[in-house]
């Protein structure tokens, strides 16, 4: 284990300033998450236009580091992404996290795909898998919107 | 692993018990433990301890995944679909609690009806009782038939349309019967009744499939199943489960907790609250693991082989009469002999190293039927061999002898 | 036995934890075990296996005795006048949840209220939190100082004539605060008002003296008191036992069950219904006799020492924020370090096998209290020396340099 | 251990053939026992005179070999005594079960004695000794009578 290689610069400064931390005005979508285990809790709000383009994310919460910057590097990467976009890097996040070592989706530049990999530390640790992928299942939520919250106990 | 001496893996097998080799007839009552399972526990105090669910440092990770691992092997060996449909209890009898009381706060109303059979534990009663008590349920008992079966004529009869639940065993501990748990669930489920199993005695010794069974709950009692005590395991259809209210309330199975308000986890945490019995969780994978390695059907193939010995040996020796003859039945045999009463027959039997169990067996109302005050049981497990039933024929001889009988 | 090489009594101090020694600071969440209780249960499995209370053979009348015994020692070992006071359980969750049950059932009604604290743990919150809903009780919270103590007079201030039941914590398992049951009862008492211990971190870590104390109940969790896990035990008055209906039903704790009537048996069985935990009951006496064997006058000493310089080394420390600062103080020590999440702190630590907990270690409502979503907390067990601390303070240090702290 | 002290002669013929097995016409106490563990339960019932002689003494119900004979053995014993007498016999029988190796009193009969002595040999069988005191124990609540059903569990 290393933690080095979870605690990368990206992810100690995206956890201390994060991006987007704040309510979007006039959202239209939103859901609330949780880890009970842990209590860190975060609600993500969503502006979907009418083009079905995410004008806006933010996102309010508290929690450690990984699951801090976890945010706010999604926030940053599917603002201005279109809803299908959006579920396809979702898809290649989680499934990097599971078990893919690269991601693959080609929507993304190389430059943000640096900074997503960055969150790959959390591999070696499986109890914090949970830390880094809280807002994204949150965002999941949201964009379906189906009104139901969402827990990472398991 | 070859059932034909499995004895060996079980090392209480290598005691004297009393100057004599131990011929252990209770297994329906508990099972003796393989090896496997005590070093299994040995080991986990020893080298890797830590609460589960709680804490993120290394051992509390490592002890985590090795409660969630029993669950996975759980729901493979019952062929549950989903992982979460496994809730670990204290035990069978907490199992059938759990299901009961959850039902009575959110399911069943003031007239309702739960039907029972003659053949149930007294852990598929009691529980049911307080609902007769809180909620004015009533309860109604399919009658059994000469050969101590519950034929599903029986079922049938008893059900009414205020039928809410049907809450059966699966192997009757004391006539050894199988009942048609499937055929059961059909009929109930055409008529929207739900089916509670009592699986202590079905599980460690029938072919476990829940999803086939189509049951609605079945309860197993782990320490009957090679395991270790204070561990008993529920299996519930997800439906249910999620539906259902929690049952203990505690650490562990909320969501969020305010002075005003509480929300509760999902699965499976919703059901465990406070801190489980987890060592007893860890090593059960191993007797799960135990009796995968030999095969059910070996198992139940060694287990009838044995029964249909024992009951021919007993059948010639006149003044043995067994109790019940169902066509389909587990490992058990009951039997009383005329004038001398079960308690004795069970010391006398002891001198000789044989343990039986001797009394209603939590059956009492199996035995007003029967009209008898009581009954002396020989139950197997996978270590007993053929020669334990010419050892308990010796010494009911001896039995008898005492008591001067022919 | 002697407290000051105690830690050689626990094998898993031999083991590397990712190439570190262990440096265990978990303990309230749950102790580590002594190798007199491992061997005991593995010797119990090996040799001696069977249930308990049921059969009358050899093996089952040995274990039945071992069994009680392990009652009997617990009664002295909390001075309790009777050893039917004494009931065993799967841990103090279900002890808390029986007390909360069986008050709801026959001696709590609507408008009554129930008087907790800030500090309780959700096992004393949630059981009681169910009455709320189902019989419309009201739920009172006694505030904390700002030490993180609840002092007798946020106690006195919260109860009202309806006030029928005090809810509490011996010692929380946050701040560390030692609450004056004594006094508290006798308030309680004047008034008619029954009070109910929580004794997670009490029964491991303090003089018990049940008869002194005067409580009405008493919640023991055996895994955190150098017992097996899966077992837990409830003192209660045996006249509020006797009063006082069944909580679950089943085998063993019946006096006669018929198809229309069913009647309870007397203390204890009353409330142990099915299968017991045997081997842990009966491994939990060495638990006991290895408390004893130290003398609790000594253990309280050596976590006093041992807090009481963990306090003064990270009081040193800037960026650590204490939790609490209560003048009786137990073996836990909660904090917080400005910009570093518990988690991470948590995660960090365990780099160096140092083993803590973060979170809001099942105390929402004292998190929220404090404004802050979750904390660290170190907690000791006899095995604890003053180096652990040495480690603990190191490596928090790095923690703080990977964070770039001060 | 040794069956034959347990299953002595008279245990054996006061367990086939127990006397006093009925219920007494015209009683005027009596009292219920059972032990859950076993399903023995026995109904003992007294007829008290002015004078507070045992006039008449018999039991009801159903056990095992030891616990038939031992109240079969107790009603052949009591009966004819006075309440005093009857207490001293029950203390004396029950502290010989106890702990003492002989029977002390002085009522008694050496032929009676010998019989009461016989049930001595549970001692070496602790599950079995609430068979041979289960009629002793109901038979003290009959004469006390307080409507307390006895239980031997314990
Ligand atoms: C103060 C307190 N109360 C209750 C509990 C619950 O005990 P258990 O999890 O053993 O049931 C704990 C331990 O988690 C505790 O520390
Ligand atoms: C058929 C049956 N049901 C229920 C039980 C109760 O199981 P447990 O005592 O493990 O809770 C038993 C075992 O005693 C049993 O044989």
């Amino acid at each position: 284990m290393n933690l080095k290689e979870l605690y990368q610069e990206i992810i100690l400064e995206h956890g201390k300033n994060p991006r987007n931390l704040r309510k979007t005005e006039n959202f239209n979508k939103d859901a609330k998450g949780n880890n009970p285990l842990c209590g860190d809790n975060v609600h993500v709000y969503l502006k979907l236009n009418n083009q079905r383009k995410v004008e806006d994310i933010s996102f309010e919460g508290s929690g450690c580091a990984i699951s801090m910057a976890s945010a706010s590097i999604m926030t940053d990467l599917i603002k201005g992404k279109s809803d299908n976009e959006a579920k396809e890097i979702i898809d290649d996040f989680l499934g990097m996290i599971k078990e893919n070592p690269e991601l693959k989706s080609t929507i993304l530049e190389e430059d943000d795909k640096t900074k997503l990999m960055c969150l790959s530390g959390v591999k070696q640790y499986p109890m914090r898998v949970k830390c880094a992928t809280l807002s994204w299942h949150t965002l999941i939520s949201a964009m379906e919107d189906d009104g139901k919250q969402v827990s990472t106990e398991d | 692993m070859n059932i034909d001496n499995i004895k060996k893996e079980f090392p209480i097998f290598d005691e004297k018990i009393q100057n004599n080799d131990l011929v252990y007839l209770d297994s329906a009552n508990s099972s003796q433990k393989p090896k496997v399972v005590i070093d299994r526990i040995n080991e986990f105090y020893t080298k890797e301890f830590s609460n589960v669910g709680r804490s993120i440092h290394y051992l509390a990770v490592a002890a985590t995944n090795l409660y969630e691992n029993t669950r996975s092997s759980v729901q493979k060996y019952i062929n549950a679909k989903d992982k979460n449909e496994i809730v670990f209890t204290k035990g069978a009898t907490e199992a059938l609690n759990l299901v009961a009381n959850t039902l009575g706060q959110k399911y069943l109303n003031e007239g309702d009806e739960i039907l029972l059979t003659e053949l149930e534990h007294h852990s598929n009663y009691v529980p049911w009782h307080y609902l007769r008590k809180s909620k004015n349920i009533k309860i109604n008992f399919a009658e059994i038939n000469e050969d101590g079966e519950i034929p599903i004529e029986n079922i049938e009869k008893k059900i009414t349309p205020k039928t809410k639940v049907i809450a059966i065993n699966h192997l009757s501990n004391v006539t050894g019967a199988i009942l048609p748990i499937k055929e059961i669930t059909e009929i109930a489920h055409a008529k929207d009744i739900i089916v509670v199993v009592d699986g202590c005695q079905g599980a460690p010794h029938l072919k476990l499939d829940v999803q086939d069974l189509d049951c609605d709950f079945y309860a197993i009692s782990c320490h009957k199943m090679y395991g270790p005590t204070g561990l008993g395991i529920l299996y519930g259809k997800k439906k249910w489960l999620e539906e259902l209210p929690p049952y203990q309330g505690g650490g562990g199975m909320i969501k969020e907790v305010k002075k005003d308000r509480i929300t509760y986890g999902d699965l499976p945490n919703k059901y465990e609250a406070g801190t489980m019995a987890t060592a007893q969780v860890i090593a059960f994978d191993k007797s799960i693991k135990f009796l995968e390695s030999i095969g059910i059907e070996n198992i139940i193939k060694h287990e009838k082989e044995l029964i249909e010995y024992g009951q021919e040996i007993l059948k010639k020796n006149n003044s043995v009469k067994l109790i019940g003859n169902p066509k389909n039945k587990g490992g058990v045999i009951s039997f009383t002999i005329e004038g001398v009463h079960p308690h004795d027959i069970a010391t006398i039997l002891d001198e000789d190293g044989v343990a039986i169990r001797a009394g209603h067996h939590c059956c009492q109302i199996l035995h007003d039927k029967l009209e008898i005050p009581a009954s002396a049981r020989a139950s197997v497990g996978v270590y007993n061999t053929k020669s334990d039933f010419d050892q308990l024929n010796e010494s009911i001889n001896k039995c008898k002898k005492i008591f001067d009988l022919k």
